[in-house]
């Protein structure tokens, strides 16, 4: 074991392990090379690989997309940067329909991987906050990841190249330099399509994601004090669901509160919600309750945003209503 | 480079006839040139093949024609190189013979048949195959434009010597992705070609109310490459300008944006009369038939009419028999409806290796 | 009582309507003047209010959004036609970041109605046949109608335009032509936000939009001759839900079947089936199911688009299957 | 027009500082240049006020600023009239100010207040009113230009007489929303103003990788409109083009696309040290600087070192003032997070009643 990495550096790693390993994996992205993106994540890359492999685009999501598309058919693995997630919705057609639908209509895999920032909690507003994945959970042929851990941040942005298939890989900017672990030694790629048990805990599952996750887990601590014991399930990788995983869940805990950061309509929440309800029915002691953000924008005034976002308070006081059910 | 007009007069068509009907020069040789005739009589007349299947009832959906526009798909297809990448739209069925897909394929996927490429999980023009270097577009205008430019970057990329080729009609030059492809891929300065197929209308919207510009090439200053007009109703003069095109592209020059002025012959699809087109713009345009013009071209050139004859004379058993082994495949299977969202294994590798390799 | 009409011949008398009363309503789209629409929504309507009102524009979806918003912000009420509503995926930006958010941020209305023919069952193929409804449900700020009757087609395209929000109205191109009614005299507005109970039954309930009304329509009918009732909820707007008409439904037939054309993951069905399952917990026989089609792309051929559709023996079959739960 | 570049040199700045650093020409009057001088002072100090708070913590996210663009915002809002409607985007600051925001409003914006415009929901430069003929725009560079064309047409159509007017960064070009609305504005040719705002960045990346030409103006060109390139740390020619721009838009002459070349004299944001510009550009251009270029322009026309003094007195008055009332007000209350995403009534009715009305 090496010395703890933050969860921002673990991308990084796993970002430049790949590059390393494959010559055909590059990346397309805005201020990436010279400048090493907005946030630093591929700080170095440039000097390392040289600018035919980090390439500083223009102001194009839609382009940046479409090239990745292009250059992924051509035998390359492309990885876009989206300096913020929320600027994704200007490549929403390129990414819906023509990334993930390639497979099917002709048998073309589009193997790319477009990754950013996203989540709230840092005062981004509207448009520098969103947690995108309900936009997507709809469109056939993509896959969907949003890392907890720094581990399996690595290990999921090490898979997500290696995969064949259209990938989102939602980064949660809240936490990527306020988580530290120490990473697994070896390659560590973390499987797509696999949930994480984070703790295991027989009263309530909580089925959640992303910054949510260490929501759940500083509630479990809460309520494990008063001898409630929260199961919590990290499902890290959002389409395809790991169906499985929750239904166990459910079934062992008979309980299940969906957590998203989400606005709470539309949510990949509710996807998750509705499949647990019909299909671990007969195990139910209560409603699969769903907690997540107000259906509005992300506000900017942090009196505001603290308000929108669901927390340890909302959470705990959710629980406290579903056990007494 | 084009003037620009600040008017909204009637701005097309802008290519006057050329003076006695001449066709541009060219160094192609005459079995070349035979070769252009070919293709242009099997797009017409597969084409009306389809149109046939469609009057049965054969054809599911919609079916889309090129007549009239044949020169331009036939033109600049003919000057690419085996390694090239071609990604065709709906009117590019010339473009698509002449990189060697069959008829039978095109009838097929119309017909929505079990071996069409797509096995009937898509339509008409819309299939792909990266080992003959074709890529499927979708439906929304202007998206194949930037993917055909990352098609190049990985052409440099991987060493592999080739350009990219696609085409975008008149209305679709206004959509975003015109704009951010043409613009990125001007930026990397990769080997790339789009020719803007000018032919007067998007679907019932004439060219002048899509734009405020005469000819579509001056936007190629904007992204700082060349821009060029062609008469694309001329298959010499399309093959000659694309394929000045191309070599720059593939010398390591950039991309190129090629207009062809021509014009729509039918309505914008079948179920469409085009009741909207002045008549006389039919009849003008009927006058500069680009087959008519082309087969003139080639008795002026000392081409016996017999020769020519002969070409669509076996054309026609060609076709015969495609449309019988189209018609022979049955529909698909229903499960294959629920088959092939995701790619299972690892896509097929590189296969030079990787960027940089020679 | 007048002659019987078409879905789409109600669209078109709803906006002809409205654009005779208010001469704030003007329209935007491609080939919406000369030609009349590719469907012909909108023939007659250049001649009758003149090219200043019914505009027909470039091949630019994301800019006909775009102007629709800034015209709507000064007080016009713009119709923007999308040909195809697959098209609309390359306005998303314009929607769910401008239009959606407007009124929340600074308080700016932003009245424009997004209109244009949805779903399959016509041989479209994967870009002539959506229904995207799952892709605008998490943007906090939208609504969404989509219409099964010739009635509602006509009373909801008024209310939309009416409606000081954006709308998208998504009409459903296979009943275009295949559905005639009588239309209520007078205005006939039908309020946005309200079901339909579309039959009233005690056995278990289908809540379901669009097209696949009348499949459960048709469904209830079969089942009628076993004894069994069906009763059917037509949503007709699915954001803001109607949460109290199915949540009344579910807790007086407690079994819930939720029918959406959509591929099922992702789609409004899920949001509709978490919702049951949450509030209606206690009063549930069995689990809420879903009906939709397969996580793909619509395929093109009849075969394959005829096995992929939700239709009345795949509905029959799950409803036997819930009834002996 | 400008002329195009095919080449990949370095492409900025392109404007020479004029000679004997002589401004341009100007119809204004002594009192409306000095009217400009207090607009340009303002910017320039109530973005010096919000580096103080930030650096104080007070600012709640990023803090941008137009440091050596003061000129390009006033110079163009400057050439308005009051039905006019402008949508600023971040670097605008100035334009606003112009048009009557206060800069308190500004800086309870930035330090997410009660009483800021958005009641503090958004941040920066994100507030509109129509009242007051501003429209906020959204972060998506590029999206507020078909928005804008939208409010052209509406006003159009009202018969109000007004123009609209939005900027963009030489970055905010390559967006397709760029293309699709100055392309949809042309065909409508409704009365709107572009600025194309050039400041030799985009955050870190430089114009050359932006775009592969040299002036963003040539690209009116493919719209069919009038581009102009104009010394944008020259408020007097930046008023004099944009003024022409203005008055043909009234006049029903449609759009111009106006290039205004600048320098971003800070980083792209202030937690970012800009690290990445050449040291010697930042000496260059503040050589350039517009506010000194204006206060010597000023003086040569004859006006007293101290009435420019006096100008700068009172605003540094005025901005302690709306500091301290900037200050005072609290974070709005945490139940307005759910507030407001629908509009309930009726929205505000068209004045003028109606298309077509006069
Ligand atoms: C983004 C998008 N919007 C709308 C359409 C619907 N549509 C299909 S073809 C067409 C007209 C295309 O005109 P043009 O680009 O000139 O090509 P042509 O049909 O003339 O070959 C339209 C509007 C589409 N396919 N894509
Ligand atoms: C569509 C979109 N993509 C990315 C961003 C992130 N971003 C914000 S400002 C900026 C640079 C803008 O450069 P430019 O347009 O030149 O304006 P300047 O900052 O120089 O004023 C970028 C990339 C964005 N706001 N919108
Ligand atoms: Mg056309
Ligand atoms: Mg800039």
């Amino acid at each position: 074991m090496a010395e703890p990495v933050t969860y921002l550096e673990a991308i990084r790693q796993g970002l430049w392990e790949e590059m390393e390993a494959d010559p055909r994996v590059f990346m397309l992205g805005q201020d990436i090379g010279t400048y090493g993106g907005a946030f630093r994540v591929t700080a170095g890359f440039l000097d390392r690989f040289g600018p035919e492999r980090v390439i500083d685009t223009p102001i194009s999501e839609s382009a940046m997309v479409g090239a990745a598309i292009g250059a992924g058919m051509m035998g390359l693995r492309p990885v876009v940067e989206m300096q913020f997630i929320d600027f994704i919705a200007c490549a929403f057609n390129q990414i819906v329909n023509f990334a993930a639908t390639c497979r099917y209509r002709w048998g073309q895999a589009v193997p790319i991987v477009i990754r950013g920032p996203s989540g709230g909690n840092v005062r981004g507003s509207a448009f520098h906050s969103q947690n995108p994945e309900g936009y997507f959970q709809r469109a056939p042929g993509l896959k969907i990841v949003a890392p907890a851990t720094a581990a399996d941040a690595k290990g999921l942005i090490k898979a997500a190249i290696r995969d064949p298939n259209p990938v989102l890989f939602f980064e949660h900017k809240y936490l990527y330099r306020r988580i530290k672990e120490e990473l697994p030694a070896g390659d560590g790629v973390v499987p797509i399509g696999q949930a994480r048990l984070a703790r295991a805990g027989r009263d309530l599952s909580v089925v959640t994601w992303g910054a949510m996750v260490h929501v759940a887990l500083e509630a479990a601590g809460r309520l494990e004090a008063e001898g409630i014991e929260l199961e919590v399930l990290d499902l890290r990788t959002l389409k395809p669901l790991d169906e499985e995983a929750f239904l166990a869940s459910a079934r062992k805990t008979n309980r299940v509160l969906v957590l998203t950061e989400e606005p709470l309509t539309g949510s990949v929440g509710g996807e998750v919600a509705a499949r647990i309800a019909e299909k671990a029915f007969d195990w139910l002691d209560a409603p699969v309750a769903r907690l997540g953000g107000p259906d509005t924008p992300v506000p900017y005034s942090p009196t505001l945003e603290d308000a929108w976002l669901p927390n340890v308070d909302k959470l705990v006081a959710r629980v406290r209503e579903l056990l007494s059910h | 480079m084009a003037k620009t007009s600040r008017g909204l007069g009637p701005l097309h068509p802008q290519v006057a006839p050329a003076a006695a009907d001449r066709l541009a020069r060219t160094s192609l040789a005459r079995e070349q040139q035979l070769e252009l005739y070919r293709y242009l009589q099997l797009t017409r007349m597969t084409e009306a093949r389809l149109g046939n299947l469609y009057r049965q009832g054969k054809v599911v959906g919609g079916l889309y024609s090129s007549r009239g526009q044949e020169a331009v798909s036939v033109g600049s297809a003919y000057a690419l190189a085996p390694q090239d990448v071609i990604g065709p739209i709906i009117r590019n069925l010339g473009a698509m013979l002449v990189r060697g897909v069959q008829p039978r394929e095109v009838m097929m996927q119309y017909m929505a048949r079990a071996d069409s490429p797509t096995g009937g999980k898509d339509a008409n023009t819309h299939f792909g195959d990266l080992s003959r270097g074709l890529v499927a577009p979708i439906s929304m205008l202007g998206a194949l434009i930037p993917v055909m430019a990352g098609v190049a970057l990985a052409g440099r990329m991987l060493g592999k010597d080739l350009v990219a080729m696609t085409w975008i009609g008149d209305g679709g030059t206004s959509t975003g992705d015109f704009h951010e492809g043409l613009n990125l891929a001007a930026v990397l300065n990769v080997p790339f070609v789009l020719i803007a197929e000018n032919n007067g209308y998007a679907y019932s919207t004439p060219t002048e109310r899509q734009m405020r510009i005469k000819n579509i090439a001056v936007r190629a200053a904007g992204y700082g490459i060349p821009g060029e007009v062609v008469d694309g109703n001329d298959v010499l003069a399309v093959y000659e300008v694309t394929k000045r095109a191309v070599d720059r592209a593939r010398a390591g020059g950039g991309p190129t944006l090629v207009e062809a002025k021509t014009f729509r012959m039918k309505g914008h699809a079948e179920h469409d009369d085009a009741g909207y087109v002045p008549p006389e713009l039919f009849e003008q345009w009927r006058q500069r038939d680009p087959i008519d013009r082309f087969h003139r071209h080639l008795l002026a050139e000392g081409l016996a009419s017999e020769e020519l004859a002969a070409v669509t004379a076996e054309i026609d058993k060609v076709l015969d028999a495609e449309v019988d082994r189209a018609l022979a495949s049955p529909f698909p299977p229903p499960e294959r409806a629920l088959e092939g969202v995701y790619e299972e294994g690892p896509p097929a590798e590189a296969e030079a290796g990787g960027v940089g390799a020679p």
